[in-house]
């Protein structure tokens, strides 16, 4: 049986994964998808994965976000969907 | 296009979601993946490489190999992006902004016109999207960017013991630095670290890893098997796996460091590592 | 009903891994913007990540660290740790999607320099044009 | 020394790219004497490791020294072997032939481009060598990774075909790795052939079915089957030859080797061939892929892009080969993945070289050709007799055995469709042929200078030399397919399939 607190922080995740790939600023999209990273971290954690966790905290929470930055910072923040 | 997407995300989900019915229930213990192979790292890790996080004697030692071409996965992708993006300054560079700190007067000098020395201590180079430094971030990162390389450091020692180790810690040590270049500037991060540093040391970390392996291959056994490297320890078996790991483990966070940093500099700067973010 | 609730219970991260996957690849087929399918992308390698690192979860037990050292039992006994394996498997997996996404975001930035747009459709329009010429 | 070959074979490449990537910081001179060795090395370790298996049986090597299912083992075949030897020379000619075309196409970036293509060949052969589900998936990222920034760096076009590439790529992968983890839950292993000991009594496992349709569909997105072949041709048609020239050859190749090795010794064939009931089924999306290759190569105005719909068609030959499911079929596929990869290096190369020459490659460009390139056209025909399948050029051989393996399985859709796909094949390079040979070059505005156009305007030598030495490759397969087959490729075919 999952732990109701695993079932939150992922209800969480699906939350911000959609919102991720809906929001209409890339540069929002970009710090909702750190939510997301780190959201995921934390359910990784509640499994016991800490490893993992640890790993995604620094990558995907943490240097993905900034390339994505990096990146929107020399493209632009528009888009249309 | 969305209609298209919606109709075969929905039939792909249905079909995955149909067929995860037949999963062993979450958090059960007893499935074949629990119980067939798992068993013997958990039991054998003190044993074999005397280190008790079993997931880095599994990543270094009993599946090091994966490990090594995660590293040099790593690697590729800042090369990569070095490949893709990087173009070197032309010689009539762009215009340029200098800010004359006296006056706070700010200079757009353009394409080809007469720059400030090098040097200069009056004249500064600033970004197109230039802000006034603030107090506060400055000195904050400025005292913080020691004890997460401190911490970084840790990770990457503490890796047997505890959650961490070199790709973690390699990280942690790489984001230390692209906080240096966002709270300052790129030019002035690329002054102290600069490309060259960068891709070399991210080659050799890599090298690191292989090479450490290597060494046991022409130690006479297989290759990546730390426990040819015992005489060279002077020490037991399990104890060389133990040190070949912590050999490893380095290699990895150089190798991870130097190519975040990398990878930062050129997507931020587009490939022309003058202005960053 | 009641059957049902537990099904869901019992394999609710399953489920979870699914739709995300889906939503990720909801993103890289119909998402317009190129930086939008990136994030899709690397939603869709997270998924699989979450996946794997529920195969690995057993209820109550301890994290893959052994105890060991004064006072510590000296046995140690598989079932009592979390299956250490696909962890391991899936920091590689971690490495890779960052790989991947640094790769893509380069040719993103590329792809932006070349047309000034990162909308496909646009970018689409831009190659006919040329094309006709 | 003989035992660590395995090894020798992959990790000196590795090396070789590290080392190079630092030596393009240093001394930039010395990247190309380091490639080539690197690459030489590795492909006398391969020849070396092919001659062990032939004339003492398969070698295992354990990575660190861990058995079996605990740690990760290269098993050298004979499946596998041969193919280590084609990518290692494949990788190496066409370092040679592009050598000249690096250096224009990519100033100060040479040693990163080296670099890539090491790392490229290396990806390639950990995946054929190796023993382990999981490590698969990681040498597949690597050599994706390398192979979406060598694309990514050609013409105007080439960032936005490379980046669909990446996204199709990921998704393919993905559903590997997807593949593995429910095998890996169904099982507990990881390792080949554990799982292969664990099928039979997997057979009516529901994970495992789903494993193998996930898999599958993972490599037949990797491999651009039709009709998952969107991303090939911008891909290869508008990345620079240099790396074209390496990457066309094996990637397709490589993924059909990475199905025939999951498909005969991860699910085995009792699964795949008696147990489910989809290779029919797969059969014919292999004619439609053969098919439609076949048709829109008609429609191309380009001879990359024409190229580029050519292996669309391949891929069909060597994936419905496999799934007829007989030895006939299984042999005609593998054998075709070495005669496949050696036509496309062919062609590729001459199409290199004639766009070194001309900057172009549109038909109407190459009028007159023969004459201004005669050695280069000589390479090219060589590779077009090749494909169109004309005795004793390698092509006939392969095509021989699938289409007798077609015959034996009753699939006759797949024996015509292979031969309607060697007519169009034969149409397609014979107005090339028109073209090339009878047109004049044409140069309307000066007459004058009519007998200037016509002379002699060869590639460079080190192009043409590596042309002539797969060419001549081409026609001794041919003659010593025989020899390939009952030596090496009758061994790798499981004893149970007839």
């Amino acid at each position: 049986m999952s732990l109701p607190i695993d079932m939150i922080i992922l209800s969480l995740v699906v939350v911000s994964g959609i919102a991720a790939i809906s929001v209409k600023d890339l540069l929002g999209a970009a710090i909702v998808f750190s939510a997301y990273s780190f959201l995921m971290c934390l359910s990784w954690a509640v499994m016991g994965a800490v490893d993992v966790a640890f790993t995604e905290a620094t990558v995907g929470a943490g240097v993905s976000t900034v390339f994505c930055v990096a990146a929107v910072f020399h493209t632009t923040r528009r888009t249309k969907d | 296009m969305k209609i298209t997407g919606l109709v075969t995300v929905i039939i792909c989900g249905a079909l995955l979601i149909f067929y995860a019915m037949d999963f062993p229930d979450f958090g059960d213990g007893t499935s074949p993946a629990s119980t067939y192979l798992s068993p013997y790292f958990i039991e054998h890790t003190i044993e074999d490489a005397n280190v008790p996080n079993i997931v880095t004697t599994v990543l270094a030692d009993y599946r090091g190999y994966d490990t090594m071409y995660e590293t040099t996965v790593v690697f590729t992708a800042g090369l990569a992006c070095f490949f893709l993006l990087r173009r070197k300054e032309s010689q009539n560079p762009p215009a340029r902004f200098y800010r004359h700190t006296p006056t706070g007067i700010t200079l757009r000098i353009e394409e080809g016109g007469k720059l400030p020395a090098e040097g200069s201590k009056v004249f500064m180079r600033i970004d197109s999207l230039w802000a006034p430094d603030s107090l506060i971030i400055k000195n904050t990162c400025r005292l913080v960017i020691a004890f997460i390389q401190l911490f970084a450091l840790y990770v990457v020692a503490h890796g047997h013991h505890s959650p961490g180790g070199g790709f973690q810690g390699g990280v942690l040590l790489g984001s230390s630095i692209i906080l240096f270049a966002i709270s300052n500037d790129l030019r002035r991060s690329i002054k102290r670290f600069n490309e060259k540093t960068s891709a070399i040391l991210g080659a050799l970390g890599v090298l690191l890893y292989a090479g450490t392996g290597f060494l046991c291959l022409l130690l006479g056994a297989h290759f990546l098997n730390y426990k040819a490297l015992a005489p060279i320890f002077r020490s037991t078996a399990a104890m060389a796996r133990s040190h070949g790991i912590l050999c490893v483990e380095i290699g990895v966070a150089f190798a991870v460091m130097a190519v975040m940093i990398w990878i930062y500099y050129n997507l931020s700067s587009a490939g022309k590592h003058d202005e960053g973010l | 009903m009641e059957n049902l609730i537990h099904m869901i219970g019992a394999k609710f991260n399953y489920i979870a891994y699914i739709i995300l996957m889906m939503i990720g690849l909801y993103a890289l087929i119909a998402k317009n913007n190129l930086v939008k399918k990136i994030i899709g992308m690397s939603i869709f390698q997270t998924s699989i990540i979450l996946f794997y690192v529920s195969t690995a979860y057993k209820t109550g037990k301890a994290i893959p660290i052994v105890e060991h050292g004064h006072g510590a039992h000296s046995v140690i006994h598989a079932t009592d740790y979390i299956n250490p394996l696909p962890h391991v498997l899936m920091l590689t997996a971690i490495v890779v999607s960052v790989a991947t996404l640094g790769v893509a975001l380069a040719l993103a930035i590329k792809v932006y320099r070349q047309y000034g747009t990162l909308e496909e459709d646009d970018i689409n329009s831009q190659i006919r044009i040329q094309a006709g010429k | 020394m003989v035992q660590q070959l395995p090894a020798l074979l992959i990790i000196v490449p590795l090396l070789t790219a590290l080392v190079v990537a630092m030596a393009s910081w240093i001394s930039p001179r010395l990247c190309l004497p380091l490639t080539f060795s690197g690459l030489a090395l590795s492909l006398a370790a391969s020849i070396g490791v092919l001659m062990e298996v032939i004339a003492h049986g398969p070698v295992t090597y354990t990575m660190g020294g861990w058995n079996a299912p605990m740690g990760i083992v290269y098993v050298i075949d004979y499946l596998s072997s041969p193919i280590l030897v084609v990518i290692t020379s494949v990788a190496i000619l066409n370092l040679i032939s592009a050598r000249k075309s690096v250096e224009e196409s990519f100033p100060g970036k040479t040693g990163a481009f080296y670099s890539l293509y090491i790392l490229f060949t290396t990806g390639m052969i950990g995946i054929v060598a190796t023993g382990d589900a999981f490590n698969l998936y990681v040498l597949l990222e690597i050599a994706a990774l390398t192979g979406y920034s060598l694309i990514g760096l050609g013409n105007d076009r080439a960032p936005l075909a490379s980046l669909n590439y990446l996204f199709i790529g990921t998704i393919g992968a993905s559903f590997y790795l997807l593949g593995v983890g429910y095998l890996y839950i169904a099982t507990g292993t990881l390792n080949m052939a554990d799982l292969a000991r664990f099928m039979p009594q997997m057979a009516d496992n529901s994970m495992v079915l789903f494993a193998f349709i996930i898999c599958m569909t993972g490599l037949f997105i990797k491999m651009a089957l039709f009709p998952m072949h969107g991303w090939l041709p911008n891909a290869y048609s508008f990345s620079s030859t240099a790396a074209t020239g390496v990457i066309a050859p094996l990637t397709t190749k490589v993924m059909i080797y990475a199905m025939i090795r999951v498909g005969l010794y991860v699910f085995t064939p009792a699964y795949i061939f008696n147990t489910l009931h989809m290779s029919k089924a797969i059969v014919w999306v292999a004619i439609a892929a053969i098919v439609m290759g076949s048709l829109l190569a008609l429609a191309q105005k380009s001879l990359l892009k024409m190229l580029t719909y050519i292996i669309v068609a391949e891929v069909g030959y060597m994936v419905g080969g496999f799934f007829l499911g007989n030895r006939m079929g299984i042999t005609g596929a593998t054998l075709h993945i070495i005669n496949d990869a050696a036509m496309t290096l062919c062609l590729f190369m001459a199409a290199g070289a004639i766009s070194y020459k001309l900057k172009d490659d549109s038909f109407a460009s190459m009028k007159g050709l023969f004459r201004k390139m005669p050695v280069t056209m000589i390479g090219f025909g060589a590779g077009a007799l090749a494909v169109i399948g004309i005795p004793p050029t390698c092509g006939f051989f392969s095509k021989w055995y699938l289409i007798t393996g077609g015959m034996e399985a009753g699939q006759y859709g797949f024996v015509a469709a292979l031969l309607f796909s060697s007519l169009v094949n034969a149409v397609l390079f014979f107005r090339i042929f028109e073209i090339a040979h009878f047109e004049p070059f044409a140069d309307p505005h000066d007459h004058h200078h009519h007998g200037h156009s016509e002379t002699v305007n060869e590639a460079p030598l080190s192009m043409v030399v590596p042309l002539l030495v797969v060419a001549a490759a081409l026609i001794v397969l041919g003659i010593y397919s025989g020899d390939i087959v009952t030596k090496i490729i009758q061994s790798a075919i499981p004893a149970g399939i007839v």
